[in-house]
């Protein structure tokens, strides 16, 4: 009941401010979409705290699709992994939906903003407590739905919702190649249940569960916008900034994640789909970090850093380091949240100006928000003893134990060299932004910057504490309570807990503090430095995205044209019509055999005569 | 009958045959081809007595050479008709094409006429093709489909009647 | 019997085909009324022959018959002529085409 | 002498052609506004006489010294050509008073034609079917060309004259040539003959002649002309009559009496069907003229019929009587509606006069749809049920590739008789337009839709009925 | 009400509600319009009696009504429903209704002929949907065409009559060849008087192999034609273009099913060899099917085309689970024909919405609807969604269950057939920003307003059936399931 009671929350507060939002006031619109979810999070609370969590808590709610052998059930289950998950998402998103009441307060779409945000909630919720990998990925596609709806929230701006579109479309096309996975593992093991994968995972042929880990890792690397599908995440930007905190940084974008998690057992026989993740993760991670240092957007260069993150937490998987992955999932939502707020906040107040060479020198009017800011920026940088740190630490850590003496150990290489690259963008995104002189002459119409109201600033400076202080969950120093349970989880081969060696440890705040200190260097003052051909090279996103563009969406575009110009209206209609027209022209020269002068009619007699007994004495 | 003055009778018959056609169709005037037409007919009553068909020779001469012809020289002087055919034909390409099925169509039935074995003509009695004899047979056997022809002959008489009548 | 029967069927036969060229090249309605008369008599010519090599009298019934429909058609054909030509003034069938397609 | 058994089994030819010349005579003595009687009487002969073939039955298989036969045949077509004059008639009444032709002529040649077809349908002699022909073709030269001061009438008359005389001429020939072979014009007779060339060139002049009545390709030429110019009741009748008279003697030669032989022909109608039916139809395509296209459309018609007769089977036959008289009726019922379009009094005979009917009209529109649908050959309508049996007998014999060219011809004529159903339903009529007939012509219309849909619908009454003429044919 | 000739009913109830329609005056429009829509419920009514008593779990036909109808060629009036017919009965009998009540404002002249036409079209698919002889089957198959035609050519766009006569030519080709091919399969049926066209009777006889491929092709032909089976689909965007808002909606939704029925009732159960030998190729058409029309749908500037081009590309993905010969693809074939009847229909009646608001069908003359329009929009979004299978919406679950079955019978099917997954989001989103999102750009913003209550009854059943499908599809597909395991046995059987 409470788990049922999670999920019908914010599907309640989705029916109710879909449908008669547009009649409530705005205080009631918002109280029904942060309360949903904050009650919800209550629940999340309380039902993580009951003992089946253990084992994996499941409802069966009814049975939903039958045909032939093959039939699922819809329903629920929390785990320890579902039930961190759960928390994140509840929590976060609790936090979020505060803050949006105070962003979007002005705005003349408030009631669809929080249905939308309700319905998000409601399906990432389905998308992690689903008890089977259907649930799992009618989850998956419903919040890819909320997320095309938000991003192009502002439908009217023609930017924004060729974004949404985008980002349907992309992730389309990773949910195929997921849909397909899904079918072959569903072909093979019979059933798509979650629980009972560890054990029929083992009775599917190694090759086989290449083939479908494969195919699902293509459609995680849409939903969390991984190389090479990754082109929609900073376009998503167009949507409200708290959208982007709670979407396309906090929960919807880590589901891959999530989903390789869930399905262990599988990718855990699965070596070469390991490599490829965490080949895939290091990279995206390294490419993202580049191009997030020459991003003049401030949500951009968020955007590419969370593209960045996530590419750690996909390196984490690939190596079958799950903890630390989900670990970094969290900690992550936390610093990351945080500094979408921040920009939402600067946001707010600029009136909507986000380019950094725009802005600087709101220190003074932004406070509290510049130090929200910045310490989601210690974290992402990995600074200790913020939350990132840990995370971060801890993943490289591990990275360098499993790849050590072999080629991977080049993952290992670019993380660190990642972690460098995130600490000077993410300072100098810093600097562009707070520190003096202030590039915008005012604003006429608003006035001065000013700071945002509470409402914003507490889910803020919770944020805040979180990601100052979210590094205790795997942290010795606490007990690691949230690695603890994780491990118990993941029931992998154990690795022997090896303490880390020290200049390993120490290795990663060394690099970020280096990364700092560059960046300090590079851009103080706000310098508008060009990186070079260097610089020209990210920006054009190492030419991938000129790539896409012409060659991949120009060349279908065309080819649709192509097949419906010339391939339809000419080759195929044209023989039916052809054909039709032919029959046409028959008729008429039929008719004009028809002269009207007797003698040829009765020639033809004649003829007809001559012919047919010709024909008949011929005639065997 | 002498067989001599048989084959004699039958060649300028024969030949009368063929002559008058030839005119029918290859006259200019409407008024020598009916005369052409009455040759044929004429030759053709010869050739029916030849052919044991007295009665049908008579018939020949009393309705064709004596009804029908006349008819036909009646209208051409109530038309005043010239050839009617003085200019040039809007068909030129009918003439060689109608030769050619002529020719084809004579060459079909030539071919099947030769390769019927000739058998001898049956033996009849004096009786055959008489007017009692086939009368007699017009009136039994024949009884209905001569009803029949009498109906059709009304229909002549309407046809005179209604086209025949001039404009109201 | 002197003269073998096929002679008559042969003779008929060329008849025949001489009427059916006239209707084909003639133009003038009456001339092509004849050739038709022209058909019709070779036909009965190969009738009454037919009728003298079989000893059945069924030929020349036939024949008498063939004679009745044509004295009627001649009436029809005549009659049809002469409404063409009062409103036509001529009776060259080549100029009857009104009706064509 | 013929006996008195010989007088009972020719009572309904008997009613006739006593109605024909009762009608003439009377008619001389009529003033012109009573003319109607003589519309009556003749119906009420048509009717007698199907009366008495219904009575009848199929019982007597040869009377008048074998020259005749009451049988199935005699029957069912009998049945036919008498249900198409009696439709004829109706249709006719109105326009020949109106155009004030020759009442009485007009009737009299009618029941004349009429009783040639039914004639041609009783024959058991070549001598009778030659005869028949004449009785029925004769009566339609001067019916085609009876507005006798219209041009096109004249012209009708005369080309379907030159060129019926001229077709006639072979078919005697053919008589001749059979006549010459088997010593005899009885049929039964010449069902024993065996196969020599000399038969078969008589029986292909033979088949010349009855192509010609049929309008079949390529002895067709003459039909559009004559149909476009005859007076349109006249066009009506003989688009119906003639076939009738002609498939039926098409039916008594063929698979009647030369079964045995059907190798040899079945091969060559088939070959003329498919002719006939491409021909006919992709003529029709481009037609405006309301009576052409139904020229055509007899022509692609006499196609479909020679299906089931090229099947050489008895459940051809029985099909071919079905599709008569579906054909029989549909064909009828869109002349009625011709007639019914006027302008100024005059015959409006193009398509586009048709244009807005069915606001003025939707009964009369929607009773032309269903015309036009039966036509097309498309459910659930007589012309359907016609097709499928023809088909259906042509697949039965083996005659797979005329049974595709049959469908696939259906479809073009799709074409144009929905072309003709659009018209009605769209725009508006032109102003000078009017659409009107009399009772007569309206319960010809009803007669008409219902038997289209009636035969469309409930098919197995009539099934059975022309299924009595395969006893006949066997 | 046992015993009752509920079939009988269920087929002649829109009928007689056609000739009531035909005798009211025909100024009285409103009654002519109310009419139609109780007759047309009515009959949804007797369906859903029907749905109730049906029996689950059993491949047998129920409610079979039969009776003599021409005896002397072996033709009976034969009714009969089972689970391939039930779901496409109810779909008929759900759309009715609808597209009557959508024509109340896209018909506006004819109002009695059009009523009329639309009850008799309704008639003749439950006809063919019920009929168990085959000659029956195509007396009603045909007769489909004719009201269609009318409501085309008379009520049409501006190439009305050019897209009617395609339509009723085209489809009438290969119904031609079906005709030939049906008394073939009579003839071969047994000796001369022991012939039948009974559909219960010639499935238990299949013809033997080459011949069999002939028939089968010739069925094939016909069906395909329906379907629209790439390449012979082009003259469904004209007539789809073309038509009312109410003929497209009945075009797309119901008489395209038509096709992919004789599949499932005629291919795979009387051609049970053929079909197994020649599903490669009807599955390489339909894939081809699905991606062309997927991309030549994105590049279309009308919306009806674009919707008439997407259902190329659905209509590919029944004939792949079709053809896929596995109970999963069955059913989800099965499932997708009711699928795709409500979201193309709910697609044309979204169309229709707007065409009757602005008389454009052209993309470029749309642009941020949503703003003027938002309850429209919301319930144009949800459309959409079933149209493009996400979870959640009926099209999923029959798009799903088709690539599980393709899947299965040849993996390769499946991995090319999910591009068209892809490309239906493309060509839609497409579709969906240039109208709905943007500045506003409608020429006419005072007559753009936002859904009456009328129209808006027209989206509630859809939605309802969009969203009770997608959870709850056990309903319909229980009732298939027995119906479908039969059919995929025989056809297995027959090796």
């Amino acid at each position: 009941m409470l788990l049922i009671l999670i999920l019908a929350l914010p599907l309640a507060g989705w029916l109710l401010n879909g449908l008669i939002g547009g009649r409530l006031t705005r205080r009631a619109v918002g109280l029904i979409g942060a309360g949903s979810v904050g009650l919800a999070f209550a629940a999340a609370l309380l039902a993580a705290q009951q003992p089946a969590v253990a084992d994996g808590w499941r409802v069966v709610l009814w049975d939903w699709i039958a045909a032939g052998s093959f039939s699922v059930r819809l329903g629920l289950l929390l785990d320890r992994l579902s039930a961190v998950m759960v928390l994140i998402v509840t929590g976060v998103g609790f936090l979020i939906h505060v803050y949006s009441a105070g962003y979007m307060r002005e705005d003349p779409g408030y009631s669809r903003y929080f249905a939308y945000l309700n319905l998000f909630i409601a399906s990432m919720l389905l998308l992690v407590l689903g008890d089977t990998l259907l649930a799992l990925f009618v989850g998956w596609e419903l919040v890819g739905l909320c997320s095309y709806l938000l991003i192009g929230f502002w439908f009217d701006r023609e930017r924004a919702a060729s974004a949404g579109r985008k980002a349907f479309v992309v992730n389309r096309i990773g949910d195929a190649a997921f849909l397909l996975g899904m079918i072959l593992l569903a072909l093979e093991a019979g059933t798509l249940e979650l629980a009972p994968l560890a054990r029929t995972a083992a009775t599917i042929a190694p090759a086989t569960v290449t083939v479908i880990t494969l195919l699902l890792f293509a459609g995680a690397t849409g939903k969390s916008a991984q190389l090479p599908l990754y082109t929609w995440l900073p376009d998503a930007m167009e949507g409200p900034t708290p959208v982007s905190a709670l979407i396309h940084a906090a929960t919807m974008v880590t589901a891959g994640v999530y989903m390789i998690a869930r399905l262990h057992p599988l990718f855990a026989r699965a070596e070469m789909t390991q490599t490829v993740v965490a080949v895939v993760g290091a990279t995206t991670a390294f490419f993202a970090a580049t191009i997030a240092l020459v991003q003049w957007d401030l949500k951009r260069v968020l955007a590419y850093s969370t593209i960045s993150q996530l590419g750690y937490m996909f390196l984490a998987m690939g190596l079958l380091a799950m903890p630390a992955g989900m670990f970094h999932l969290t900690t992550h939502a936390f610093f990351k949240a945080l500094l979408f707020l921040a920009a939402g906040s600067v946001m707010h107040a600029m009136g909507g100006v986000i380019d950094l060479r725009r802005l600087g020198g709101l220190a003074g009017p932004l406070r509290w928000t510049m130090w929200g800011f910045l310490i989601g920026a210690l974290a992402l940088a990995g600074v200790p003893p913020f939350a990132g740190f840990f995370s971060k630490d801890l993943i490289l850590e591990q990275a360098f134990e499993r790849t050590q003496g072999s080629a991977l150990l080049l993952v290992w290489g670019l993380g660190l060299l990642t972690a460098f690259v995130t600490a000077v963008y993410i300072t100098r995104a810093a600097i562009m932004t707070f520190a003096p002189p202030a590039a915008h002459t005012g604003h006429a119409q608003r006035g001065h910057p000013h700071e945002a109201p509470s409402l914003m600033l507490w889910p803020m400076g919770a944020l805040a504490v979180l990601s100052a202080a979210g590094g205790l969950l795997g942290s010795q120093v606490a007990g690691r309570p949230l690695l603890h349970s994780l491990e118990q989880f993941f029931t992998l081969e154990a690795h022997a807990a090896v303490a880390p060696a020290t200049w390993l440890v120490l290795l990663t705040p060394a690099v970020g503090l280096l990364g700092i200190a560059a960046g300090y260097l590079l851009y103080r003052g706000r310098r508008q430095v060009a990186l070079g051909w260097l610089g020209t090279f990210f920006e054009r996103q190492w030419y991938l995205e000129p790539l896409y563009d012409r060659v991949i969406v120009g060349g279908s575009r065309w080819v649709g044209r192509m097949l419906a110009d010339v391939v339809e209206l000419r080759v195929i209609d044209g023989a039916v019509n052809g054909i039709g027209a032919a029959v046409g022209r028959a008729g008429r020269s039929v008719r004009a055999v028809q002269t009207g002068y007797v003698r040829n009619y009765a020639a033809a007699i004649l003829a007809g005569t001559v012919l047919l007994l010709g024909y008949w004495l011929l005639l065997r | 009958m002498n067989a001599f003055i048989e084959i004699i009778i039958f060649g300028a018959a024969a030949a009368g045959a063929l002559v008058g056609a030839v005119g029918i169709i290859a006259s200019a005037a409407p008024v020598r081809s009916a005369l052409s037409l009455l040759l044929v007919l004429g030759s053709l009553a010869v050739l029916y007595l030849l052919l044991a068909a007295q009665f049908i020779a008579v018939l020949q001469v009393i309705i064709y050479a004596g009804a029908i012809v006349v008819l036909f020289l009646f209208v051409i002087m109530l038309l005043h008709m010239r050839t009617g055919e003085g200019r040039a034909t809007k068909l030129p390409r009918q003439r060689p094409a109608a030769m050619v099925l002529a020719a084809a169509f004579l060459a079909v039935v030539a071919a099947v006429l030769r390769g019927v074995p000739s058998i001898p003509a049956a033996v009849v009695s004096e009786e055959f093709g008489t007017a009692q004899a086939v009368g007699r047979m017009l009136f039994t056997t024949y009884v209905l489909p001569f009803e029949l022809a009498s109906m059709v002959l009304i229909v002549g008489i309407i046809a005179a009647v209604v086209i025949g009548r001039g404009p109201r | 019997m002197t003269i073998p029967v096929p002679y008559y069927l042969a003779l008929g036969a060329v008849l025949f085909t001489m009427g059916a060229l006239g209707v084909l090249i003639r133009r003038n309605a009456l001339v092509i009324f004849m050739s038709i008369e022209l058909m019709l008599n070779s036909v009965n010519l190969s009738f009454v022959a037919y009728a003298r090599q079989l000893g059945s009298l069924e030929g020349q019934v036939t024949v008498f018959f063939v004679m009745v429909i044509a004295a009627v058609e001649v009436v029809v054909g005549l009659a049809i002529i002469i409404a063409i030509f009062r409103s036509r003034d001529t009776v060259d069938i080549d100029d009857v085409d009104l009706l064509r397609g | 002498m013929p006996s008195s058994a010989d007088l009972r089994a020719l009572t309904p030819e008997l009613i006739v052609a006593g109605a024909a010349l009762a009608v003439l005579v009377w008619a001389t003595f009529l003033p012109p506004q009573r003319q109607q009687i003589l519309r009556w009487m003749s119906a009420a002969a048509l009717v007698a006489a199907a009366w008495e073939v219904l009575v009848l039955g199929a019982g007597v298989p040869s009377v008048f010294s074998g020259m005749y036969a009451r049988d199935g045949v005699t029957l069912v077509l009998q049945s036919a050509a008498l249900l198409g004059a009696l439709l004829a008639l109706a249709l006719a009444g109105d326009y020949v008073e109106r155009a004030r032709l020759e009442a009485g002529e007009f009737y009299a040649l009618l029941l004349v034609a009429a009783l040639g077809a039914m004639v041609m349908a009783g024959s058991r002699d070549l001598i009778m079917v030659f005869l028949g022909l004449e009785t029925l073709s004769i009566p339609l030269y001067v019916l085609a060309a009876f507005a006798r001061t219209d041009l096109r009438s004249q012209e009708a008359g005369m080309k379907y004259f030159l060129l019926g005389a001229f077709s006639t001429v072979f078919f005697l020939y053919g008589i001749a040539l059979v006549y010459g072979v088997t010593g005899s014009t009885s049929l039964p007779r010449l069902a024993a003959a065996s196969d020599t060339l000399m038969l078969r060139v008589g029986l292909g002049l033979l088949l010349i002649g009855l192509a010609f009545k049929a309008a079949i390709v390529p002895f067709h030429a003459w039909a559009p002309d004559v149909y476009e110019g005859a007076p349109l009741p006249v066009t009506a009748y003989m688009s119906v009559i003639a076939k009738v008279g002609a498939f039926a003697a098409l039916l008594r030669l063929f698979p009647g009496t030369l079964h045995t032989q059907s190798v040899q022909w079945t091969g060559i109608l088939a070959a003329l069907s498919t002719l006939t039916m491409i021909l006919g139809n992709l003529a029709a395509l481009r037609q405006t003229s309301l009576k052409r296209l139904l020229a055509y459309s007899s022509i692609a018609h006499a196609g479909f019929l020679l299906i089931g007769v090229a099947s050489g089977t008895t459940q051809g036959a029985s099909g071919v009587a079905f599709y008569l008289l579906a054909y029989t009726l549909m064909t009828l019922g869109a002349f009625a509606l011709a007639l019914m379009v006027t302008r100024r009094g005059e015959e409006a005979d193009q398509i586009a006069d048709l244009t807005g009917l069915a606001s003025r009209s939707p009964a009369l529109a929607g009773a032309m749809t269903v015309f036009m649908v039966s036509l097309a050959g498309l459910p659930p309508t007589a012309g359907f049920v016609g097709k499928f049996y023809v088909f259906a007998a042509a697949l039965d014999a083996g005659q797979t590739a005329l049974a595709i060219v049959g469908v696939l011809a259906s479809v073009v004529s799709a074409y144009y008789y929905l072309r003709v159903a659009y018209t009605m339903f769209s725009g508006e009529p032109g102003g000078d337009v009017t659409f009107a007939g009399d009772r007569w012509v309206a319960g010809a219309l009803i007669v008409a839709v219902v038997g289209v849909l009636a035969l469309g619908v409930f098919p197995a009454p009539v099934t059975a009925f022309v299924q009595q003429l395969e006893q006949a044919l066997r | 009400m046992r015993g009752w000739p509920l079939l009988s009913i269920l087929v002649f109830l829109p009928v007689a509600g056609a000739a009531v329609a035909a005798i009211v005056d025909r100024r009285r429009e409103q009654a002519i319009r109310w009419t139609g829509l109780a007759a047309s419920l009515l009959t949804l009514g007797v369906v859903l009696v029907i749905f109730e008593r049906f029996a689950v779990g059993t491949p047998a036909v129920q409610f079979e009504e039969r009776a003599v109808w021409i005896p002397a060629a072996g033709i009976a009036y034969h009714l009969g429903i089972d689970g391939i017919s039930l779901p496409l009965v109810l779909l008929t009998t759900v759309i009715m209704p609808l597209a009557l009540l959508s024509s109340w404002s896209s018909v506006g002249d004819r109002v009695k002929e059009f009523t009329v036409s639309m009850l008799v079209l309704e008639t003749a698919l439950l006809g063919t949907f019920l009929s168990l002889d085959l000659v029956l089957f195509y007396v009603f198959w045909d007769a489909v065409l004719i009201p269609m035609y009318f409501i085309i050519g008379l009520w049409g766009g501006p190439r009305r009559v050019y897209a009617a006569f395609k339509f009723i030519l085209y489809t009438a080709s290969g119904s031609a060849l079906m005709l030939v091919a049906i008394i073939v399969l009579y003839l071969q049926s047994g000796p001369a008087g022991a012939r039948t066209f009974d559909w219960l009777a010639l499935r238990e006889a299949p013809v033997a192999m080459p011949l069999q491929a002939w028939l089968f092709a010739a069925f094939a032909l016909a069906f395909a034609i329906k379907v629209p089976l790439w390449p012979l689909h082009t003259w469904l965007p004209d007539a789809h273009t073309e038509a009312p808002t109410p003929g497209s909606v009945v075009l797309a939704a119901v008489l395209l099913k038509m096709g992919t029925y004789g599949f499932l009732r005629f291919l795979l159960p009387l051609f049970p060899e053929a079909s197994r030998r020649f599903a490669p190729l009807l599955v390489t058409l339909a894939i081809i099917g699905i991606l062309y029309g997927a991309a030549v749908s994105w590049a279309q500037r009308d919306m009806k085309r674009l919707v008439a081009m997407s259902s190329v590309s659905h209509l590919g993905f029944v004939t792949l689970g079709a053809f896929a010969l596995t109970v999963e693809g069955l059913q989800g074939s099965l499932l997708q024909m009711v699928n795709h009847g409500i979201s193309t229909g709910g697609l044309f009646l979204v169309v229709g919405v707007l065409y009757d608001r602005t008389h454009s069908r052209l993309l470029d003359d749309y642009g941020g609807v949503a703003a003027l329009m938002p309850r429209f929009a919301a319930v144009a979004t949800i459309v959409m969604l079933s149209s493009m299978a996400l979870p959640g919406t009926n099209g999923f679950v029959g798009e799903f269950l088709i690539l599980l079955g393709a899947f299965r019978a040849a993996p390769v099917y499946a991995v090319v057939a999910a591009g068209g997954v892809i490309l239906s989001a493309v060509y839609l989103l497409w579709m969906y920003q240039r109208v709905m999102h943007g500045p506003v750009a409608v020429k006419e913003r005072a007559r753009v307003v936002e859904l009456s209550r009328r129209e808006l009854v027209l989206f509630v059943p859809l939605i309802a059936l969009i969203f009770w499908i997608g959870l709850f599809p056990g309903a319909l597909l229980s009732r298939s399931e027995a119906s479908i395991r039969a059919l995929v046995e025989r056809v297995e059987a027959a090796r």
